[in-house]
């Protein structure tokens, strides 16, 4: 494929995501990717409400106890805005205008910067109360759950800011729009699961 | 494989693209706001019940979290990710299955591993 | 003409194979088809429907299978014969389908009624007027590489050896203490494992007397990888009608009082006093959750540590490497213990009985 | 890589090996690396059979033995079935459905890495005298308690080699999905590509419950967890779930490839299409779907209570009515065509009647009560060696007689094969045949060795000498398969003269680049058509010659594969070792960093020119 082929907004195809063979795999390909992951999630989310409340004998943290509401609250809408923004960062992608949709990713890895920020410092916080990794099988349940949805953030974090820094000069071309919409579909699954997580986690939690 | 044929798209095709790419925009915006709604309504309850507002009790909250998180989750995927336009069949496909999947393992972990 | 060779030999081991099967082969004391309860002659009926089905759908594939190989070859219809390219056959399909769906629904109504015919334990904590248990209920406790068996209602605690009356439910409890173990006495019913967090239940009824048999006894068998001796980890069952198990009962309970008050306890009490008392318990009515097995009854039993002779020799040799016998277990070897202690320990080892 | 064939030396092949991202060099790879871990599997299988030759045998130890079978399991399940069966898919489902390659070839080639070292990883665990002794199937209390690192080399081996299939299933699925030739409906596509296709989606679902079982053993086992430490709160039976979810899918993940090698064989030297290609299409969905369903079964006797026993056991009865369905119709497939007894052939009768054989024994274990008694027994060994060794071994060994002469373009010599197969049916019979009455007699599986006087002797001696019987079979293949290389007859496109799918239209071996014109697919069995229409070829071009893309080679995979690796050992040590940390991070580093360095590089691949093209068809008379 030719990088250098120059498009503009009237030749940039309508679906630049699927417009080349190789982006069509792509697509086809991560899409399968998140029907598996769903599954992951799916075991990490029953094996954490088996293990919910459950520790050594006398042991004192509950979900009721740990889990602070306003802070969630404050992710959660970082979370969803970030999903709203790389929207944004899409629909200028399919209008074939490069610096807004640089913007808005940027925006949204902002946003997710945010999020991951925050969750450092819950984690940092839960473990200062002494609800470590290692101190029941509550808190490793929690931890890998929820961490792992943490990680996706942080590795998406990553190949949002490689996208960015190594397009900068380039501009849009039919290489890399897949890349940036498997992107994007990464991101808003994240958000699936976050909503998942506060739902579960956090809000049936502090139910009891 | 063969090379992307580049197609000129007429300026009427051209305003015709751009004014339904703005519809769906304001579309998802839409969506956006149902949303975070949705996101407050949830928080909101369980606020009440911490609260002990009468009328919100376990058996109601916990269906409704669970349903609107459902509801969150269609929003993003039809929507956000456009599983609703042409061409997501495969996607679909796997993510239903996905999706059934996950359900009965969930459903068999709330289930029987009791001790 | 290889292949005729080939199809003979399938049909006779098949003939073989059925008659070896009906003969019921295999040891009184441990196999299955020759169930000694209701719940081991349950599981047998539904292993002889199951496998009369099977047998079924065998026969039915190989006829189909062997006339075509017989018929269709091309070295009888010739080189360059070109076969009709059939798509299909509703009507067969259906047919397939349908007769299959009738043969497991002939197996899975009666896998279902008696799922929950044996797994119904409601009737253990069944109480009578004065609040009683009204069956026997015997806790087991599966540790590395040894059983430990306790009547909770009777106040005595046994090990590798359990006694049990006949013709009565007798209702078990099961629990590991270190990893996962799987409780099984073949000839009287199917398993049931011994988990580490929870407490499995389960019943079983007893209904050949152990006396009649090889060995006097059923064997019981560790059916869950454990670790090294897993293979070594067997008990034994000891069934007796009611009235003998009464006595039983009553001379277990007694092995309590009995103990210190002798004057003259002999040099292996003494030596046993010494080294071993502290996992090993010599009297039925202790406590449950010792290191070592309850030795009360070890006169009366079959096999040492579950698998071996049970003479002098064979304990001697025990003592003195118990890790040669039983890699992994949990006692400690008396590698330094002078001949004339070890024979010593063993006389009075051997003594140990409620039976006798 | 040029089309022009050249001498290179020792060190260039090797290179082009070690970068290929050809689909075709990719499978042999994956045969090889397989078949070297069936012979280790076999071999630890031939110890078993040697210690249980008799009562109190001291050949193995206790614990040598425990780590005997476990290794021999996993490593016949993951290390030598599963990456043979993915072998055969990468060769030969790309040529089926029309393709010149599969949709991502440097994943492709990164599958088969992760898959080379995960299993390295595996074994190298003899290296340091601490194996992994808690059976394949690890079950918590035990492993959690297992001393050493043997545990440890399980949870992090198949979690990179389990990582490296994951790939390889997501690949297949959509190179199925997007790159099928015009005219290649689903419902034209040959039933082994189905197979791969419904298989390759069963490891999409069933490998992330995996990967994150693994996890948690790692984590409790390095890491400080508590998922199965229930003093801690954790629970043991969570890891049963985990993995019987991953693990029933699995068998079918195995037997399902196999189908469809065998739905290739049997029309083929039957001379006849498939009977109810719709139907065993179905089938074969319907069994992927309801492998999901009954992962219970390997739990009856755990005590999850009669209403979850019941409903397992009626599901898992259910899977009968599909697998009879294929059955039938490969009967009905014979019923009337003109059957040529080749090896391939050979092996696809005897399977049938051997799988069903192990088929009814799986469904009399699906019923709960029955399997009180007989689960944990060698009634279950026999259960399934006669639907692993029944079905997909014989379907390997079929494949391998089937699909040598398209991978080396030579003929495996047909006598050989033949006896390789009667050494290996009647070892196999009479190995597993007599176990399901030791089942009976009351003998556990796993236990290293058994007293004398249960009667239990002359069934175990059988035993032994048919497995014996077996590895002489295996050895008179690997004879078979020197004789051959060394002769090397070239054979031409359609070597056994009844080809049906595309792979029979090209060359044996085909050209890098496969097609070199797009094919264009008539109905199923689109070869057989043209042929009987007088197309001698078998082949119709869908598009005029033109260059064609293709991929670049690339180091990448291998080292990113190795960085997992070494960060394995770093992960294992990191508690008491200094350099645990340090390496366990070095080797996460040299992975990430590899993977940031192949997105940042652009990797457009180059064209074969048409003229280049062009001189080899002219090469070979103008055909395809
Ligand atoms: C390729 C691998 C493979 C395949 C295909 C199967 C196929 C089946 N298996 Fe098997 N199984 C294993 C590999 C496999 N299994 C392994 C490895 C284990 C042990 C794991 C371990 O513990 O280590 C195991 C264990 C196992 C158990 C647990 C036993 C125990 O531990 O207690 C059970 C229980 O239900 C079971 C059932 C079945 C059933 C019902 C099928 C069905 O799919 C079979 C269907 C086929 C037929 C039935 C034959 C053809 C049908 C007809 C001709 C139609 C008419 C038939 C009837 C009406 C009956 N299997
Ligand atoms: C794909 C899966 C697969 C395959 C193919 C096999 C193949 C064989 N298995 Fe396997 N087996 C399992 C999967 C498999 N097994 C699993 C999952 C378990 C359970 C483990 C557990 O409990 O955790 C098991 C357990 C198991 C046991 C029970 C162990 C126990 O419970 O104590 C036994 C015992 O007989 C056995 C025997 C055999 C034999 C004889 C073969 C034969 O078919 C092997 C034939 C192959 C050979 C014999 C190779 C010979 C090659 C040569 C001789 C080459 C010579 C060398 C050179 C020229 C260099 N297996
Ligand atoms: C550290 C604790 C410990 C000590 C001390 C100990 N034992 Fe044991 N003993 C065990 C355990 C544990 C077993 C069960 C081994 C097994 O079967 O796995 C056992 C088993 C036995 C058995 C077989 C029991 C049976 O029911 O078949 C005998 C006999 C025995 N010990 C005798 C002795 C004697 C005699 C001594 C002292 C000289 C002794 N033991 C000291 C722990 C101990
Ligand atoms: Cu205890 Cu095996
Ligand atoms: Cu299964």
């Amino acid at each position: 494929m030719d990088l250098n082929k120059k498009f503009t907004p009237e030749t940039w195809p309508d679906h630049p995501e699927r417009a080349t063979h190789e982006a069509k795999n792509k697509f086809v390909g991560f899409w399968l990717f998140l029907g598996g992951e769903t599954v992951l999630f799916a075991t990490l989310f029953a094996t954490y409400i088996a293990l919910k409340n459950k520790g050594p004998a006398g042991y004192e943290h509950t979900t009721q106890e740990l889990f602070e509401l306003p802070l969630v609250f404050v992710m959660t809408m970082l979370l969803l805005t970030s999903s709203l923004t790389s929207v944004y960062a899409m629909y200028h992608m399919k209008n074939f205008n490069f610096k807004k949709m640089q913007l808005w990713l940027a925006i949204t890895a902002l946003l997710g910067l945010g999020f991951i920020g925050l969750e450092v410092y819950e984690f940092v916080h839960y473990v200062k109360e002494g609800f470590t990794f290692d101190s029941s099988a509550f808190s490793s349940a929690f931890f890998t759950l929820v961490g792992t949805h943490g990680f996706h953030v942080a590795i998406g974090l990553v190949w949002i800011t490689l996208l960015l820094i190594r397009n900068a000069k380039r501009g849009l071309n039919l290489y890399n729009a897949s890349k940036y919409y498997t992107f994007s579909l990464y991101w808003h699954f994240i958000d699936v699961v976050w909503v998942f997580i506060f739902t579960v986690v956090y809000l049936m939690g502090v139910i009891g | 494989m063969a090379e992307v044929q580049v197609y000129k798209k007429s300026p009427a095709e051209f305003n015709l693209g751009q004014r339904r790419a703005k519809k769906s925009m304001r579309n998802q915006i839409m969506m956006f706001a149902l949303m975070i709604f949705l996101t407050l309504i949830s928080f909101t309850m369980v606020m009440a019940y911490n609260s002990g507002v009468a009328g919100f009790s376990e058996y109601f909250v916990i269906p409704i979290l669970l349903l609107f998180a459902a509801v969150q989750v269609g929003l993003q995927l039809y929507f956000f990710m456009h599983m609703s336009e042409k061409g997501h069949g495969i996607p679909m496909m796997f993510m239903y299955t996905g999706a059934l999947f996950a359900f009965l393992i969930v459903l068999t972990f709330v289930a029987i591993v009791w001790w | 003409m290889m292949m005729k060779g080939l199809k003979k030999w399938r049909l006779f081991s098949l003939l073989a194979a059925v008659t070896v099967f009906l003969a019921g082969c295999g040891q009184e004391q441990l196999s299955i088809l020759l169930p000694a309860g209701q719940v081991g002659k349950d599981q047998f009926n539904l292993l002889i429907l199951s496998s009369v089905i099977m047998l079924i759908v065998i026969i039915v594939v190989v006829i189909i299978y062997v006339i075509a190989l017989i018929r269709f070859r091309r070295s009888k219809l010739g080189e360059d014969h070109i076969p009709k390219q059939t798509e299909g056959s509703h009507i067969l399909e259906l047919v397939w389908t349908v007769v299959p769906i009738l043969l497991i629904l002939v197996l899975a109504v009666p896998t279902v009624y008696y799922t929950y015919k044996l797994g119904n334990v409601t009737a253990m904590d069944a109480v009578d007027e004065e609040g009683n248990t009204e069956n026997l209920v015997v806790d087991v406790t599966a540790k590395l590489f040894w059983w430990e068996f306790e009547y909770p209602e009777l106040g005595i605690v046994t090990a590798q050896e359990l006694v049990v009356p006949m013709d009565e439910k007798v209702y078990f409890n099961l629990i590991a203490a270190d990893v996962k173990h799987s409780f099984w006495i073949p000839a009287v019913g199917g398993k049931l494992d011994t988990n580490v967090e929870n407490v499995n239940k389960f019943y079983l009824s007893f209904e050949k007397d152990s006396k009649d048999l090889k060995d006097g006894v059923f064997y019981g068998k560790c059916a869950e990888l454990c670790g090294p001796s897993h293979a070594l980890m067997d008990f034994k069952v000891k069934t007796m009608p009611r009235a003998e198990f009464d006595t039983w009962v009553t001379a277990m309970q007694a092995t309590g009082e009995e103990t210190t008050d002798v004057a003259a306890v002999g040099q292996g009490e003494e030596l046993f006093q010494q080294s071993c008392i502290a996992c090993h318990a010599t009297s039925a009515v202790g406590e449950t959750g010792a290191i070592g097995p309850n030795l009360a009854t070890f006169g009366d039993r079959n096999r040492i540590a579950g698998f071996m002779d049970h003479d002098k020799e064979s304990l001697k040799e025990w003592i003195k490497d118990p890790q040669k016998y039983k890699p992994g277990n949990k006692m400690q070897s008396f590698g330094d213990m002078s001949d004339e202690d070890l024979d010593a320990i063993a006389e009075y080892l051997m003594g140990l009985s409620v039976e006798k | 890589m040029s089309s022009v064939a050249q001498k290179r030396g020792f060190g260039a092949t090797l290179w082009d090996w070690l970068t290929t991202v050809d689909h075709k060099k990719i499978g042999i790879l994956y045969l090889l690396g397989g078949g070297i871990f069936f012979v280790i599997g076999g071999i630890e299988a031939l110890i078993i059979r040697i210690q249980l030759l008799k009562p109190n045998n001291d050949f193995v130890s206790a614990g040598l033995f425990n780590e005997i079978i476990t290794m021999h399991g996993t490593t016949m399940i993951f290390l030598a079935a599963m990456p043979i069966l993915i072998g055969f898919m990468n060769v030969v489902m790309p040529l089926q459905i029309g393709a010149r390659d599969v949709a991502f070839p440097f994943l492709n080639s990164l599958g088969f890495w992760m898959f080379f070292f995960g299993g390295l990883f595996l074994n190298v665990s003899w290296l340091f005298g601490q194996v992994p002794d808690a059976g394949w199937t690890s079950y918590a209390s035990l492993s959690i308690a297992s001393e050493g690192h043997g545990i440890d080399f399980y949870a992090i081996g198949l979690q990179i080699a389990g990582g490296g299939t994951l790939i390889g299933g997501i690949n297949f699925l959509v190179t199925i999905i997007t790159m099928r030739a015009p005219g290649m409906t689903y419902m034209r596509m040959p039933l082994f590509s189905w197979t791969t296709l419904v298989a390759s989606a069963m490891i999409l679902f069933a490998f992330p419950p995996l990967t994150v079982g693994l996890f948690f053993l790692t984590f409790d086992r390095m890491f400080g967890g508590n998922f199965f430490d229930h003093t801690m709160g954790g629970n043991t039976i969570i890891w049963e779930h985990i993995f019987w979810i991953f693990g029933h899918p699995e068998v079918y993940i195995l037997i399902l490839p196999a189908f469809g090698i065998f739905s290739e064989i049997i029309p083929m030297f039957s001379r006849k299409r498939l009977f109810g290609y719709a139907a065993m299409v179905f089938a074969t969905v319907l069994i992927g779907f309801l492998g999901f369903m009954v992962w219970a079964h390997h739990m009856f006797t755990v005590g999850l209570g009669p209403t979850a026993n019941a409903i397992f056991s009626v599901s898992t009865m259910a899977i009968a009515i599909p697998t009879g369905v294929k059955i039938f119709n490969w009967l009905l497939t014979m019923w009337g065509g003109s059957i040529k007894m080749t090896t391939p052939m050979l092996y696809a009768i005897s399977f049938i009647p051997s799988f069903v054989m192990g088929g009814v024994t799986g469904v009399m274990l699906g019923s709960a009560p029955l399997d009180y008694q007989l689960h944990d027994t060698y009634f279950v060994i026999a259960h399934f060696h006669y639907v692993i060794v029944g079905g997909v071994v014989l379907g390997i060994l079929a494949g391998t007689h089937y699909w040598w002469p398209k991978m080396f373009g030579t003929m495996l010599n047909e006598p050989l094969g033949k006896i390789t197969f009667a050494l290996f049916l009647i070892g196999f019979h009479m190995t597993f045949l007599i176990q399901h009455w030791l089942g009976f007699w009351g003998m556990p599986r796993r236990v290293f060795t058994f007293m004398d006087g249960q009667g239990w002797n002359l069934a175990n001696v059988i035993s032994s000498v048919g497995a014996l019987l077996m590895g002489l079979g295996i050895l008179v293949l690997i004879i078979n398969i020197i004789i051959t290389s060394v002769k090397n007859v070239r054979v031409g496109n359609d070597p056994w003269g009844d080809g049906r799918t595309l792979e029979w239209a090209i060359e044996s071996p085909p050209k890098f680049y496969n097609f070199a014109q797009t094919p264009l697919v008539r109905g199923l069995d689109t070869v057989w058509i043209e042929k009987m229409e007088g197309n001698k070829s078998g082949f119709t071009a869908a598009e005029p010659v033109q260059d064609i893309h293709m991929p670049n080679g690339s180091i990448i995979p291998m080292i990113m594969s190795f960085g997992l690796f070494i960060g394995g050992f770093g992960a294992m040590f990191h508690a008491e070792e200094a350099w645990g940390l340090p390496l366990l991070i070095f080797g996460l580093f040299v992975t990430f960093a590899s993977m940031a360095t192949r997105s940042l590089k652009d990797d457009l691949g180059y064209y074969v020119k048409k003229a280049d093209i062009e001189r080899d068809l002219k090469q070979k008379g103008g055909r395809n």
